[in-house]
């Protein structure tokens, strides 16, 4: 396990929707060492506004040493980094912090809500290689289906089953993405969330009911991504801060305060 | 010589007190934790010297969350000075990083003089540390709740209790909130500093508007980042021309330019604090752009431009 | 009523002492000139007000070029206070502008308690004039240079002076380069200030590594812009919660949240500095802005906002 | 004469050499009331940092509204500059300051060193269409051949004799652009000067000297270009101090400080 700082080229943009992009970059150090639910540091502009790096989940890699990363515009640094264009420079600090738990021949699913998905679908790409059961499922919730129909049919084309929910109704369930966990949580042993924090509390709450394994992926803001500012606390379900740039971004839901 | 050898041979050595250092080049308290989470990244050897992590008496667990904050061209910060206490830190910190080779500088805080006296006492004897960093900007409970950062007389009783107890090099670090930083230092070296570094953050504030709550949970933090390194460098400028003992210079470096300004105006040495965040690369940038700036002027040495500054004013 | 006209109907009036503003949105001195020069760009009769650039008894020449440069999210000046002086600003700058039916705040300055006396006697009786905001932060020469407004007792009889002399609301505009902004805003509300405005620019420095000379002539210059915001809102915040009297935000306020973080903080009014170099559409905005974020959050009055900050301690 | 603040579409970037540029761009009001020697100012980035506008002289404008800027990379503000896109929009305000002089029907000599040439070109143009005499000249300056070639070619298509000089002697006259201006000063009423100070000041010495009226453009670093900063003041030959951005940039050379 290592860590890099990578100048890496962008070698595709593409526009999910008007606000949803996703950028293929040429990293090879750190696509080959990254692990599903490992996030990078992203540089955003050369100049010192914005100043901090973006922590961003890996959404892919390849074995071409390519990295991808999917990402919403919801501020002036994912701003910027929409504005890049094919052969600019990304420095990059990564891969960073704990992943997911990956088990064998186990029926999972996963649970991503908006770009929550982004880490999902790396977890889902890995988990499929050792683990092939039928129950095993992924759910995706987003607002609106425009945000999503494109991420469905990549997940659909890795071979397992997907279903979906928006907030509008406009595409699959609607309504919550977890109001589609309650059917399968008797026949997967293990649950991967990745999302809004409301959303995640939902389904750690039913799994921890019916005592299904569940991991949840935690976002706070973050200074340096390396367990080295101490600036991304949250309270763990024991009482004592937990880093979550470090210790995390995964943890099992039962080390999260929920009730904050 | 032709310029390559004389950028391979350049003399980048510098003194803090009895402590030679191979460069001017240190990263700062609470930006570089305790060295090992930027193993991977950054040669910690390379490295001038390395202070760590705020260390207290006790092991403390900081403010409550949102402890951070971006603002223009920086970031609040209020940690609430988070720490594995002195024994977590002697015990399971130090060992890995003196295994480094690394140049290991303390960086200590107390509630009350007797709590910085007691940790001086704790370090000394203990290998592998280079120097103790004694940061004044907390609050004396015992009076107030007033940093002892903005009192002379108390900054100074806190530097004569540490220089009592300690074996090392005692580097004392301003608190850039004071009407006269000058007075500030003056005080400490009469007290006994061995140096003083500066500045620490400054005190600020930011406001979520939708909320309409604090942007941090502590209310105000400390400001740091390429923001304030214009009132630092002149507090550096305005301190080195005051005292005899060293000065180490902090606030926003980034790049070899940023640090060059700061030795020019009188740092012996210079700190490299948020920028560790943002490019972890920063610190062994800086000392190869100083290296390639002496070359290209004719220095041999880096002690060569230290103070150099023209105000024509001398 | 429907959001547009919740728009056109809103309340921005606030009061300064007797000042009735049409709005909270004011031009900070030696930002905007004598108004005129934005004239083109600028709606002046819309702005809530406008101070003008720092006025002495006799003209001043200033300080010698370089008087700016720019740092990171800021600009450091060291004008030097140029200005046509008190007797050509009444004769030749303030009919004009008078003319333009804005509401016209004098700034002054001086280098001793009578000078700034003097001002406020000659400038009393003048038409046209709404208010005058005192400069503290100027050198006292009879006092050794030490700045009025880093001394509670000489800004508080700087503030006597010119309350004594004025027939107009006196603000009194307070230097952040101190260690007590508290301190400083309760001596001059003691002394009879109708307001203070607050932050005037931290004393910062930037060294050409080049040529090794300071960026300025004057060595130290005055930082502004967004990169002061984080610590001018903490001291607004720290003054509004210790004084009665209207508080007056400034520093770094470029965007409509900006500004409304400083209402929250419990500023009355703010005052846009260097934002009107970069933006001079800044202070236009920022009226459309704090409008717009009244109506979506159902307010009838900017007054519901101010102080509107919810730390949990209160 | 009114300024304006006007964002303004790019509608042509071209790149002389890999370091200067110029940009048209789409900015009517500006356009419309553009005199040669004004500048405007540009913001150079929709962040804090770089944080102040940059100056720079109109080197064209077009009738149908578009006004051209002629650069150099220098810093980040140009370096920012020069990665625009054709479609971005850029803030300027102006015109600003006072430009040069216009006389009908004199023969005029017109001396440019580095990118001092921008304004020149609009000088040129206008004075074209007031004065027509076989004496006028354009003495061009440049370090190297490469950055004066295509300027060259569009002060000839105006129709009147240039010259040119370079500091490596690559093209042209091996030397000082001043060194050409001996010849002409005898038949020439009028020279206009934009370069670097010392090339201003030896340009202006010799004018002074033959009795030959000359205007130079200053540059200091501005923050407001609008007379409301009083950062961009100089030395004034009567010992007070000009505003560069009100006063000038464009100044009879008498009124300068040479000395200084
Ligand atoms: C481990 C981790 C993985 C993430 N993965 C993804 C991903 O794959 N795709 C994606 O679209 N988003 C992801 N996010 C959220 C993403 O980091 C933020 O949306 C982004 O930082 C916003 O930056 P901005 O400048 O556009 O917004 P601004 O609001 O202007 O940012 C201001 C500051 O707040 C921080 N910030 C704002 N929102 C968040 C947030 N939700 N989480 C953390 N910091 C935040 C920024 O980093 C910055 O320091 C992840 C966050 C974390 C912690
Ligand atoms: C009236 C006027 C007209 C100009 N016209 C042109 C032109 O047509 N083409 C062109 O290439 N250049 C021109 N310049 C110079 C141009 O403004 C600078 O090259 C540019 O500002 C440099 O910005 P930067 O961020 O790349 O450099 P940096 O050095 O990073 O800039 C830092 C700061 O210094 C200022 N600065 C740096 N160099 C200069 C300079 N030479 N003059 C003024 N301010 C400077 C910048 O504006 C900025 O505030 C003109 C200058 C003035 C005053
Ligand atoms: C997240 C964070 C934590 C810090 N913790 C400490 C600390 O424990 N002790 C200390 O003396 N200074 C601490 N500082 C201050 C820095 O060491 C440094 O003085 C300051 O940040 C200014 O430098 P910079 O602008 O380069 O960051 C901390 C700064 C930051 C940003
Ligand atoms: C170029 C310049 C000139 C200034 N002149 C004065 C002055 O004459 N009197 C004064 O009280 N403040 C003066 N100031 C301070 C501003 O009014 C303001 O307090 C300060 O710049 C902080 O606000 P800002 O960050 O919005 O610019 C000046 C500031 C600048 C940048
Ligand atoms: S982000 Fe810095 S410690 Fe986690
Ligand atoms: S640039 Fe501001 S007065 Fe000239």
């Amino acid at each position: 396990m290592s860590e890099f700082q990578e100048k890496s080229r962008i070698v595709r943009i593409e526009s999910l929707t008007p606000v949803i992009h996703r950028l293929t970059l040429h990293a090879p150090r750190i696509a080959g060492q990254a692990f599903p639910g490992q996030f990078v540091m992203v540089r955003v502009s050369p100049t010192f506004d914005p100043l901090l790096r973006r922590p961003l989940s890996i959404h892919q890699v390849s074995s071409d040493g390519t990295v991808q990363l999917l990402f919403k515009v919801v501020g002036q640094g994912t701003r910027l980094l929409a504005g890049m264009r094919t052969g600019d420079y990304l420095d990059m600090v990564g891969p960073l912090g704990r992943g997911f738990t990956l088990e064998r021949d186990e029926p999972f699913c996963l649970v991503g809500g908006g770009m929550g998905i982004a880490p999902l679908y790396f977890l889902a790409k890995r988990l499929l290689q050792i683990s092939r059961h039928p129950e095993s499922t992924v759910l995706l919730g987003a607002r609106t289906g425009s945000e999503l129909l494109p991420l469905e049919q990549e997940f659909l084309r890795l071979g397992c089953p997907v279903h979906s929910a928006t907030d509008d109704g406009s595409y699959g369930h609607h309504g919550f993405v977890t109001e589609l966990l309650d059917d399968l949580l008797a026949r997967v042993r293990r649950v991967y969330v990745c999302g809004p924090f409301p959303m995640m509390r939902i389904a750690a709450m039913k799994c921890l009911e019916r005592g299904v394994a569940c991991e949840v992926s935690l976002e706070t803001h973050m200074a340096c991504g390396l367990g080295a500012c101490l600036g991304c606390t949250m309270m763990g379900g024991d009482g004592a801060y937990m880093h979550v740039c470090k210790d995390g971004p995964v943890f099992p839901a039962e080390k999260v305060a929920w009730t904050l | 010589m032709d310029p390559v050898s004389a950028k391979n041979d350049m003399d980048l050595r510098v003194r803090i007190g009895d402590l030679r250092l191979p460069n001017p080049v240190l990263t700062a308290s609470g930006t570089f934790g305790y060295g090992r989470e930027f193993a991977h990244l950054v040669d910690l050897h390379r490295l001038g010297g390395i202070v760590v992590k705020g260390i207290s008496l006790e092991p403390r667990p900081g403010n409550p969350p949102p402890r951070i904050v971006e603002t223009a061209c920086g970031m609040l910060n209020a940690i609430g000075l988070e720490n594995v206490g002195v024994e977590r830190f002697v015990g399971e910190k130090l060992p890995w990083l003196r295994e480094t080779g690394a140049r290991i500088i303390v960086n200590i805080l107390g509630d009350s003089v007797d709590e910085y006296a007691r940790l001086a006492g704790r370090l000394a004897g203990v290998e592998g540390i280079s120097g103790l960093e004694v940061n004044i900007s907390c609050p004396n409970v015992k009076r107030g709740g007033v940093a002892f950062g903005t009192v002379p007389e108390m900054a100074a009783s806190v530097t004569e209790a540490v220089k009592a107890e300690s074996d090392v090099m005692v580097i004392v670090k301003l608190s850039p909130n004071v009407t006269d930083i000058v007075q500030m230092a003056r005080a400490v070296e009469e007290a006994g500093a061995d140096a003083v570094s500066l500045i620490n953050t400054l005190i600020g504030m930011a406001i979520d508007i939708e909320s309409r709550r604090p942007a941090l949970a502590n209310v105000i933090g400390g400001l740091s980042g390429p923001a304030i390194k214009p009132v630092a460098l002149r507090m550096v400028y305005q301190v080195a021309s005051s005292v005899r003992i060293p000065v180490i210079g902090i606030g926003g470096i980034t790049t070899a330019d940023d640090a060059i300004e700061f030795l020019l105006a009188g740092a012996t040495a210079v700190q490299v604090g948020t920028a560790n965040f943002y490019q972890p690369s920063a610190a062994e940038e800086i000392i190869d752009g100083i290296t390639e700036y002496l070359a290209r002027h004719g220095h041999l040495s880096v002690r060569e431009i230290i103070g150099g500054l023209q105000t024509g004013k001398e």
